[in-house]
This record gives structure tokens, C-alpha cells and sequence, in this order.
């Protein structure tokens, strides 16, 4: 599998992520610079989590109009694969590769912890070897993470089933308890929880390092 | 004004120097100074830079061993971890600008200790923060708790350095006056480390990173000042920061670091581009020469006064070796941050300032810096405390007293702050705020090493004794380190205290700075980096007298660590210590009893190595499944925090011949508590009786209560009060919480 | 010239921040206050003098950057 | 009725995220941007018909809460 992790000035979870990746592939991920103009051949691109730009304006508006991601939409719509993890996440809706938007966590403030997902769409690439209501332990670190989307677009993603992870318990005040969502085909998946957090869970493999698993295995 | 004339007596005065130090400095430089000169001069003696009242006693702190590469003087310590690693770490005060602006405050706090340490050479791994607030009835304390809270979290998390622990009490000692002191451990290359001596004639000076502003003019000598009721007078002082820029500014040092271009570079902390050139030119023995025009300015017609006294945030100075600009340049350059050169190191020993094609300043560096002011302030020795007589106090139901210091505010969950923190980036931390270990836990990136971090301080105990309350804290946190399953190795340390021309306050920072002393040296527990922040007093009170101790410890191999969190059904609870049940300046006797400014427990050091070592070996003898030592309430609070990380139940021996309150939470030193597997108890036993440890039979775990006696409480209900009281009080927030 | 743009929530979008700040009034005891809505403003200093080319500019500028128009609405004001 | 806030930085404060618009408009082809500043308006919806009372009450809104006055001002628009 190979893999391209972008990096965004702000951006914090590079190398974590980088890492998860090469934990599980054996292989170290191409890092790519946001001013990057050439086109560069993967299977898979990680947009990964952190404050690329400060967060200002709005998280990840910044990093959606980097001269990279015309490469990234190309890549999308060529059926490609994409990660969006927390920050990633806000620059994939940003971009519009997924709709709705990631507004601030309804108390107003950052929350790091441990939480529940309910897995709810397994015909990604992603997690196809979930099954479907199955509970995975993924950790969140974001100050915007409340997905919204206006009623019709939300009912449109609710219908095609684009929502791949709910929380068990909504932390953040996201709709519907979105947690993870994809374009309608799958090859694009935006979350908050962070499973580059979640590599080992005790003296076990972690959800994480299944859900990175299972990407390299859909992809071999 | 004119920045070339004289200074008037008024505007000496505003400077904040004293008659006779304004003569000093005359005298220094055989003329009266120009404005910009006093004013580089009044920053530079202020007792923020100059540590005027403080370094002859500082000097008697043990500095050296076999692991410090760097002990105090640089911008931060620095400690050897084998494997040609290094652990750079260093506290600092952000006490003055947090209460006047808590988001800011605090997040500029956090900032620049960041700066402190990767100026050396290494990445940031680790924050701390030990936060003071006045009592929570105090109309401000609540929006202060939130603004600082946010302003930590705010910019650690932009950055992407893990906040892993830290402290937080509440006191009306400290209503108008908090304490905010951060903490940052950073990691290095022995062979790599970066010092901010400015060496060789001719050498090009770049300034890199945030552009100059007009904000913070005066900062460090508002550090330096008391506060009285016109602070408001000082607000726009603040200074706002920006966590993308310092960001930015750690990836591109780092990379120009590793070219080999740098001979030296040091930041811009208090008196920003004043202190840094001075301080790089003293320490190189070299003289600087600044072009203004070149410094990178954000705001029009700065003049010369504004840009060497402003305190701008997330700037940093770089000596360059020669031929290395263009190289040097491209790397700020491609992250985005301002850069130029303003100007070359000389061999005149003078700092010489030119703007506008006039030199406005030429000074001789000597006089700002080794030649500042020192003082030996008088200073009264403590009258001793009285003694608290155990049996003098009434008898209560340990349950309901258990349960009332539980949820007091000083030891109730602080899960509503470090929720707040990201203390999982960098994917390293092992232990943080919510793992129920006496030290934060780190990994060294990539190996199977990791350091153990821990700050502590009990400043009721350094009220009423300064000498004891000073050993106790270093005593605390090298017990926490061993709590942790870590090698305790050296400390940092942040002492706040009120104003040091009171004898009596100097007193205080005199004797805890010699209690300290005298436990790092017996402990072999070095001071290598270190703050000190004095004039801690709001309208002639001053604060409770509080040096913070930032220890740090190695732990050589990862199953080594161990918390307070894994005690199981059917484990013995084991007391290591001897128990007195001293209750003086306890916490039992503060909320259950109303008393304070008894003596507090003696600190018998020889003990706590032997109890320690005892300790250490039990937990790399896999002997024991849980580990907490006893500060704050003894040792039943111990047992119930236990309990609570553990989620099992427990029932607690009471004592033949002490009142149980003495018994159970009295804070006699050098104890911990075990969760001992039975079958492991023979094993302990007999390692205990060969090191002369007492080892005490203290409980069973058993069940889903603490139980003591006939008393007792569902941990379940337990767990409720403790995580409730917190959040409780602040979702009644009211008021300005920041950002 | 200088280009003043506000940037709103569309109505319906959920305001964490206005709802945010509402309760926060109302617990401060202004019990007048029945709602609350957060938006931005962005002041723009801009060279070059002709206002409708600026408009047009900035306009392009909210649509590309300063807006998400997924959950935003903008106005831009001209200023000398 | 309704009242109108504006809170800015006051003049000299740093805006960290007004310049990071700046250099993302500049790097986005907008030369003519020389400069930006990001404020904040809140609106609010008040119940009573009395404007000089309004802007008393929305001021002392704005001291205690809506702005931070030690790097921030603001100014008080009512409307109907
Ligand atoms: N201000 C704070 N920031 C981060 N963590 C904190 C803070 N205050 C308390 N904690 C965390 O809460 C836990 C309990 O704190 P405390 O009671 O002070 O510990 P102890 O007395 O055992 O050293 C620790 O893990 C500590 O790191
Ligand atoms: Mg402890």
C-alpha cells in the first residue's frame, strides 16, 4: 500500500500517523508539503489531525485552498482513497469532498478522552472487516468536532448511508451522533476520533491498528 | 519623547530603579544614561532578569551529578537519560499577566517555556502546569480557573505537545494573586545541544520568527511589581499569543539546527530583544551592534525604546556561523516566519543600538549583567510553629471525614481541566492526568525508556514551616518519581513568594530555599533549571509561600511503570513508613478542623531514600500491583484514591492506640501505600525486614465500600461526589472566560 | 480603501457560540436577552482605488475563503 | 428589539488570526490585501421596547462578558 500523509503548516499528528501506518505496512508513508505541485502516485492519502494554520478562521479553511489538494480532489474523484482525521476531517468538508461542516464543540470547549464508536457502515474500504453496530475504542482530541448539516443534506447522507462511525456517547453535540462520515461511494472517509491513538489497547492490538489493518488489507 | 535626552527623576522613578541603584549605574558608566539606555538598564536590574534579591541564595542549591550535562544558568537544564539522549526541562512563572488576562496570561506562559527549551536543542515532549487560584467563593476565581484552563490547553494543543499533569489548589492566599507556572520537558541529543553563547567577532545576528509589536512594553518589570488596585492601569501590557507561530518556529529551528549553521540562539523571553542580546553578548564575551531599522516590525514609527523593551511573543536571536545566511534564511523562509539580519556580534564588549542613522544606545554589556545589583536582603527567621496535639482534637466518623476531604476543592477531580488538554499527541504519554499514576509518564520516542515527571508543593505546610515546607516538596516530588516506578534524577523548580523586601518574606524564600537545598542534596535530587518569581502580594498581602518542584526521573524499562490504579479483589493494602499521625498544617486539620500554622510533619531524608528504595525494588521485583504514595490527607485519602483508580472496594485497619484521624490522615512523610497479591506477601515481608522498612498491615480489598470500622461509603457514591464538585462549580460559570 | 466583510451563520445553522453566550447572559441575570448569534467581522486593507473592482474582488475572496458557504452567508461593505 | 456588537482588538493588540487571512488571501493571488484584522459581532435578540435602557444593560453585557476589555473594545448598535 502506499500511502502519502500531508502536511499543512499547524498540522501536529503527522508523524503519528505516519508511524501508525508504517506499523502496519512495513513501509514508511511519503510525507508531502502542502505547497507540493506535482502530482504524486498512492493508493492511499492521509490528511492527518493538529491545527494546520492555527485553526483560524475556521479549522482547516485554510488548508483546503493549499495548492496540494487539487491534487487530492483529483485523486478522490479518480476513486482514490482518503483519510481525514480530526483536522483532516474539517478540511475534507471544507473542501466539500464530504458535506456538512464541523462547527465548535457544543461546551465551548476542547476535549480530550477515550470514546465509543458504533460502527455503521462497513462497505468501505475502511472497515470492511467490521461488522456493522460492532464497538470500537478511538479516542478524541478536538475543540470543533460538532458535525452539522442542514436538514435535507442531512437526511440525503442519513438515506445513502454515508455515516460510518456514531458515538455511543455524543461528546461534542454532533448531529445525529455523527462521528465518522464518507462520500456515497466510500473512498473518502472524514473522522474526528483518531485511530493512530488507538495502535495498542493494553497488551493488545488496538481499534486503530485494525481499522489501518483492514485499509491495507482491502487495498492488497 | 525624546529617547536621547536625560531622564528625569520622574521617569527614573516610573523605571523602577532606586536612587542609589540609579547612581550605581551612573557611576558604571561615567555618565547619566539616555532614555532608551535607563531603559534597557531598569529591565535588566529588574529582579525578573537580574535575580537581584534571590541568587546568593539559589547559589547554595545543589546543581551538579553524574547525569546533569547542564545545571541552572542556561536557558534550561539539562540531564543525561544513556543512549545519547538528553531531557531538557525548566519551569517557569506566568503569574502577574495570567491574572490580569487568564486566557493570554496562560497561554503566553506555556509559550514561552516551550521556547526556553527548544531553544537548546530539543522538541518539546512534555507540558506541566501547577496552578494556584484564590477560594472558589472568590467572585474571581472561577473565571480565572476557566481563561487559564483554556489558555493552556489553547496553545499546548495548537502546538501539538501533550499537557500530561500538573497541580491545582485553591486558597484565599492567593485571591489576588494566582500562581500559574508552567512546565516543559523537551528531548535532545547529548551530542547536539545548543547554548546561547554568542562567540566570535563579526558573526551575523538573525532575528527569527514573530514580528515586533508594541505589546508587553515593561512586562518584566511589571513581573517585578506588586499589584495594587490601578493594575488595570497596566492592561494593555498584555500580550497576546500566537501557538501557530511558535509551532512554526519549533519545526524551523529545529531544521536549521541540524544544518550545523548555528554557534548560538536564545529567545526572546522577558525583555525580549534586550535581555537576548545582552545575555548572548555577556555570556560570548562579545559586544553586539543592532541595526533597529532592520528589526522585523508589525506596527509603524516603533521607536528604539518600544522595540528593545517590547516583549512581543514566539522571537528568537541566532548567531550564525559566517556563509550560512542564505542557507539559514530559506528555512524560515519555507515556514513562513519573518527573518533578517539585524546585525553582527563586535569586539567592543558594548551593546550598540543605531536606528535612523543614529546610534541611540552604547552601553557597556558588564554593567547589565554581571555587574547588576545583588542583594542580601534582611530577613527574619520564622518564629516556630506550635505543635498540633493528635489527641487535643475531637473524635468523627473517619467515613464522613474521609468523604469531606475527598471532595474538598483542593483534592476533588480535576477531570473538567485536563479534559481540556490533548495528552496524547506525539502518541507517546503513558501516563498523564487521567491515569491514575503519581508521575505523568513519557515515552523516549522510539525506545523502550521513558521519564517521569511530577510537580509538587504544599504551601501550607511552607507558611507555617519554610525549612521543613521546602524539603517537603522536593522530598514529594522525588516520592512521586518512585510512586511511578521511575529513577528520581533532578528538579526544576518555580519559587513564587511575596515581596522580598519584608524580612519576613525573605525569610521564607530564605529557609525554604535551604530546606530544598538540603533534600536535593541528600536525595542526590539536583536543581538543574529553575524560576523565581517574587512580589507575589496584592495590596500589601502576600501570597502563601509556594515552591513549586518539577522533578524528573528516568524509567529505564517500561514495565517498570506502575500507578495507583490496579489494585485487585483480594490484594493486601500494606503501609511502607513509619505513621505518628502528625497532624499539623494537615489537610484533615485545615477542612475538618478549621486549623492552620501547626507544625508540619518533619522530613527525615534518610529515611525517604530507604523507604524509597524499598519501594523501587518491590516494583521491579513485580511484588506489588498498585502504588500510591501518601501526601494530602494521609493515608486514607491515599486508600480511597486507590480505590477510585481501581474501582474496588476496601476495608481499612484502624489502630490500636492512635485516634483514627491521627491514624488515618495524618501526614507523617516518607510512606507509601501497596496493593501486595497475597501471594507475593512473603516475598515483600522479608525484603521489607532486610531494608528496615516498616511495613504495616493497613487493609484488605474487598468488596464494592470503603469501610472503616463500622463506617462506610459505596465507592460508586464516592466516585460521584469526587468527579461532581469540579464540574459543578464551573458550569456556574459567570463572567469573561477568555477566548 | 478598506473592505469591511461580515460573516454570518445561515439561519437554521446551530450557533454553539451564540447558544453559548446566551446562557451565559441569562445565568449573568440579563433575562432580556431571548437569543444570541456569533458572527464575523474581517477588515480588509486593500490597495488600488476603485471600489466596484474591489467589491468584486473581495466577493471572490468570501466565496474561496473567508466563507464556508455550506453553513455562511457574507455582505461586503467598501470603505475609503 | 435587537442589539448589534461589534468587538474588535484594540489597535496595536496582535491578531494572529487576521494575519494568517492575510498571507492565506496574498497566497491565494489577492496581492492588493495589505492587511486584515478578524473581529467578532454578536446579535442580540431583547425583549422590552426601551433603547436607552437596551444599550445600558447590552454595555454592561459587553464589560462583563461579550468583550474582553483588557485586549479588546467594542461598540453598541440597537436596533427594532
Ligand atoms: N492543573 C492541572 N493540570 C493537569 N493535570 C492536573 C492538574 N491538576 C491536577 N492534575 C492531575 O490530577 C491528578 C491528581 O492531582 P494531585 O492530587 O495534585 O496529585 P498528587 O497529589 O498525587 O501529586 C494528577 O494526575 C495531576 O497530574
Ligand atoms: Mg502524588
Amino acid at each position: 500500500m502506499r500511502v502519502a500523509v500531508i502536511v499543512f503548516p499547524g498540522s501536529n499528528c503527522d508523524r503519528d500517523v505516519a508511524e501508525a501506518i508504517a506499523q502496519v505496512t512495513g513501509k514508511q508513508p511519503i510525507m508531502v508539503w502542502h505547497r507540493e505541485t506535482t502530482f504524486f502516485d498512492v493508493d492511499l492519502v492521509i490528511l492527518p489531525g493538529g491545527f494546520a494554520y492555527g485553526d483560524y478562521l475556521r479549522p482547516g479553511a485554510m488548508a483546503a485552498r493549499s495548492s496540494v489538494m487539487r491534487h487530492v480532489l483529483d485523486h478522490a474523484k479518480a476513486g482514490g482513497l482518503v483519510l481525514g482525521i480530526c483536522n483532516g476531517f474539517q478540511v475534507l468538508t471544507e473542501i466539500g469532498l464530504l458535506p456538512g461542516a464541523l462547527l465548535p464543540n457544543a461546551g465551548m470547549k476542547f476535549i480530550c478522552k477515550p470514546v465509543k464508536l458504533k460502527v455503521t457502515r462497513t462497505s468501505t474500504p475502511f472497515t470492511g472487516s467490521f461488522t456493522k453496530g460492532q464497538y470500537l475504542d478511538i479516542p478524541v482530541a478536538h475543540h470543533d468536532g460538532n458535525y452539522f448539516a442542514q436538514k435535507d443534506e442531512l437526511s440525503r447522507l442519513e438515506d445513502n448511508e454515508q455515516v460510518v462511525f456514531r458515538y455511543e456517547n455524543n461528546p461534542n453535540g454532533s448531529i445525529n451522533d455523527i462521528a465518522g462520515l464518507s462520500n456515497v461511494s466510500g473512498n473518502v472517509l472524514g473522522m474526528m476520533p483518531h485511530p493512530e491513538r488507538a495502535m495498542v489497547h493494553g497488551k493488545t492490538r488496538g481499534d486503530g491498528y485494525k481499522l489501518f489493518n483492514t485499509l491495507m488489507e482491502m487495498i492488497r | 519623547m525624546s529617547d536621547l535626552s536625560t531622564p528625569t527623576p520622574q521617569q527614573i522613578a516610573e523605571h523602577g530603579l532606586s536612587d542609589e541603584e540609579y547612581e550605581s549605574l551612573c557611576e558604571q558608566l561615567g555618565r547619566e544614561p539616555n532614555l532608551n539606555e535607563l531603559g534597557i538598564c531598569s529591565v535588566m536590574w529588574s529582579e525578573h532578569c537580574s535575580y537581584k534579591s534571590s541568587r546568593i541564595h539559589l547559589a547554595k542549591f545543589p546543581t551538579t551529578g553524574k547525569r546533569v550535562i547542564c545545571g541552572p544558568g542556561e536557558n534550561a537544564g539539562i540531564i543525561d537519560i544513556g543512549d545519547g539522549d538528553a531531557v531538557v526541562f525548566k519551569m517557569e512563572s506566568h503569574n502577574h499577566p495570567s491574572f490580569i488576562e487568564p486566557y493570554q496570561g496562560a497561554a503566553t506562559g506555556v509559550g514561552g517555556i516551550m521556547r526556553d527549551v527548544f531553544t537548546m536543542g530539543a522538541r518539546p515532549i512534555a507540558l506541566l502546569n501547577a496552578l494556584r487560584f484564590g477560594e472558589p467563593d472568590n467572585p474571581k476565581t472561577r473565571s480565572l480557573v476557566a481563561g487559564v484552563v483554556a489558555g493552556i490547553g489553547g496553545y499546548g494543543n495548537c502546538v501539538g505537545v501533550p499537557t500530561v499533569g500538573g497541580e491545582m489548589n485553591f486558597d484565599p492566599g492567593y485571591n489576588g494573586n494566582i500562581l500559574v507556572n508552567a512546565m516543559c520537558v523537551g528531548l535532545a541529543r547529548a551530542d547536539s545541544i545548543f547554548y546561547s553563547a554568542a562567540k566570535g567577532v563579526g558573526n551575523t545576528i538573525l532575528y527569527v520568527g514573530a514580528r515586533t509589536g508594541r505589546d508587553g512594553i515593561h512586562g518584566a518589570t511589571m513581573a517585578s511589581a506588586e499589584f495594587d488596585d490601578d493594575t488595570e492601569e497596566k492592561r494593555p501590557r498584555v500580550q497576546v499569543g500566537d501557538p501557530f507561530t511558535e509551532k512554526r518556529l519549533i519545526e524551523a529551528c529545529l531544521e536549521l539546527m541540524a544544518t550545523g549553521n548555528i554557534i548560538a540562539i536564545q529567545d526572546m523571553g522577558a525583555a525580549g530583544l534586550t535581555s537576548s542580546s545582552i545575555e548572548m553578548a555577556d555570556k560570548g564575551g562579545v559586544g553586539i551592534e543592532i541595526d533597529l531599522d532592520m528589526v522585523p516590525q508589525r506596527e509603524d514609527n516603533m521607536t528604539a525604546y518600544e522595540m528593545m523593551l517590547s516583549e512581543s511573543q514566539e522571537r528568537m536571536l541566532i548567531i550564525l556561523k559566517p556563509g550560512t545566511e542564505t542557507q539559514s534564511r530559506q528555512i524560515f523562509t519555507k515556514w513562513e516566519l519573518d527573518v533578517d539580519v539585524i546585525g553582527r556580534t563586535t569586539d567592543t564588549g558594548r551593546l550598540v543600538l543605531n536606528h535612523k542613522g543614529e546610534t541611540v544606545c552604547n552601553l557597556p554589556i558588564a554593567p547589565l549583567s554581571d555587574l547588576a545589583p545583588k542583594y542580601d536582603r534582611p530577613w527574619k527567621k520564622q518564629e516556630p510553629a506550635p505543635e498540633l496535639n493528635a489527641e487535643d482534637l475531637p473524635q468523627r466518623d473517619p467515613v464522613d471525614a474521609l468523604c469531606r476531604l475527598m471532595v474538598c476543592p483542593d483534592m476533588a477531580s480535576k477531570r473538567w481541566v485536563w479534559e481540556q488538554y490533548d495528552r496524547h499527541v506525539m502518541n507517546d504519554t503513558l501516563a498523564d492526568s487521567a491515569s491514575s499514576c503519581d508521575g505523568a509518564i513519557v515515552r523516549i520516542h522510539g525506545t523502550d525508556k521513558a521519564v517521569a515527571i511530577s510537580s509538587d508543593c504544599t504551601p501550607r505546610y511552607v507558611q507555617a514551616d519554610a525549612y521543613r515546607g521546602g524539603k517537603q516538596a522536593v522530598a514529594e516530588s522525588w516520592r512521586n518519581l518512585i510512586a511511578s516506578g521511575a529513577k528520581p534524577i533532578a528538579i526544576t523548580n518555580c519559587l513564587n513568594f511575596g515581596n522580598p523586601e519584608k524580612p519576613e518574606i525573605m525569610g521564607q524564600f530564605v529557609q525554604a530555599v535551604e530546606g530544598m537545598a538540603k533534600a536535593c542534596d541528600k536525595l542526590s535530587f539536583p536543581v538543574v533549571s529553575g524560576n523565581v518569581s517574587l512580589y507575589n502580594e496584592t495590596n500589601g498581602k502576600a501570597i502563601p509561600p509556594t515552591p513549586t518542584v518539577g522533578g524528573v526521573g528516568i524509567v529505564k524499562a517500561l514495565d517498570h511503570v506502575i500507578g495507583f490504579g490496579g489494585a485487585e479483589v483480594g490484594d493486601l493494602l500494606y503501609l511502607v513508613g513509619e505513621t505518628s499521625g502528625w497532624l499539623g498544617s494537615s489537610l484533615y486539620a485545615r477542612e475538618i478542623e478549621g486549623l492552620s500554622g501547626h507544625m508540619p510533619p518533619p522530613v527525615k531524608l534518610s529515611v525517604e531514600q530507604n523507604n524509597g528504595k524499598f519501594v523501587k525494588k518491590a516494583i521491579q521485583q513485580s511484588l506489588v500491583r498498585a502504588v500510591h504514595d501518601l501526601s494530602d490527607g494521609g493515608l486514607a485519602c491515599a486508600a480511597a484514591d486507590m480505590a477510585l483508580a481501581s474501582d474496588v472496594g476496601m476495608v481499612l485497619e484502624t489502630h490500636d492506640e492512635m485516634p483514627n484521624h491521627a491514624w488515618l490522615f495524618g501526614e507523617d512523610q516518607a510512606r507509601y501505600l501497596l496493593a501486595v497479591p497475597s501471594h507475593k506477601l512473603n516475598q515483600l515481608q522479608r525484603l521489607a525486614y532486610k531494608q528496615h522498612v516498616p511495613f504495616v498491615f493497613a487493609g484488605e480489598v474487598v468488596g464494592d465500600d470503603i469501610k472503616i470500622g463500622a463506617a462506610r461509603i459505596k465507592v460508586a457514591d464516592l466516585r460521584k461526589k469526587w468527579e461532581g464538585w469540579l464540574v459543578k462549580y464551573m458550569e456556574n460559570i459567570h463572567g469573561n472566560a477568555g477566548e | 480603501m478598506k473592505a469591511i466583510v461580515h460573516v454570518q451563520l445561515k439561519p437554521g445553522v446551530l450557533d454553539p457560540q451564540g447558544q453559548a453566550i446566551a446562557g451565559a447572559l441569562a445565568s449573568l441575570g440579563y433575562d432580556e436577552v431571548t437569543g444570541a448569534r456569533q458572527g464575523k467581522v474581517i477588515e480588509l486593507e486593500l490597495s488600488g482605488t476603485d471600489h466596484a473592482l474591489a467589491r468584486e474582488r473581495v466577493e471572490a475572496m468570501c466565496g474561496q475563503l473567508l466563507a464556508n458557504m455550506v453553513i455562511e452567508q457574507f455582505s461586503v461593505e467598501i470603505l475609503d
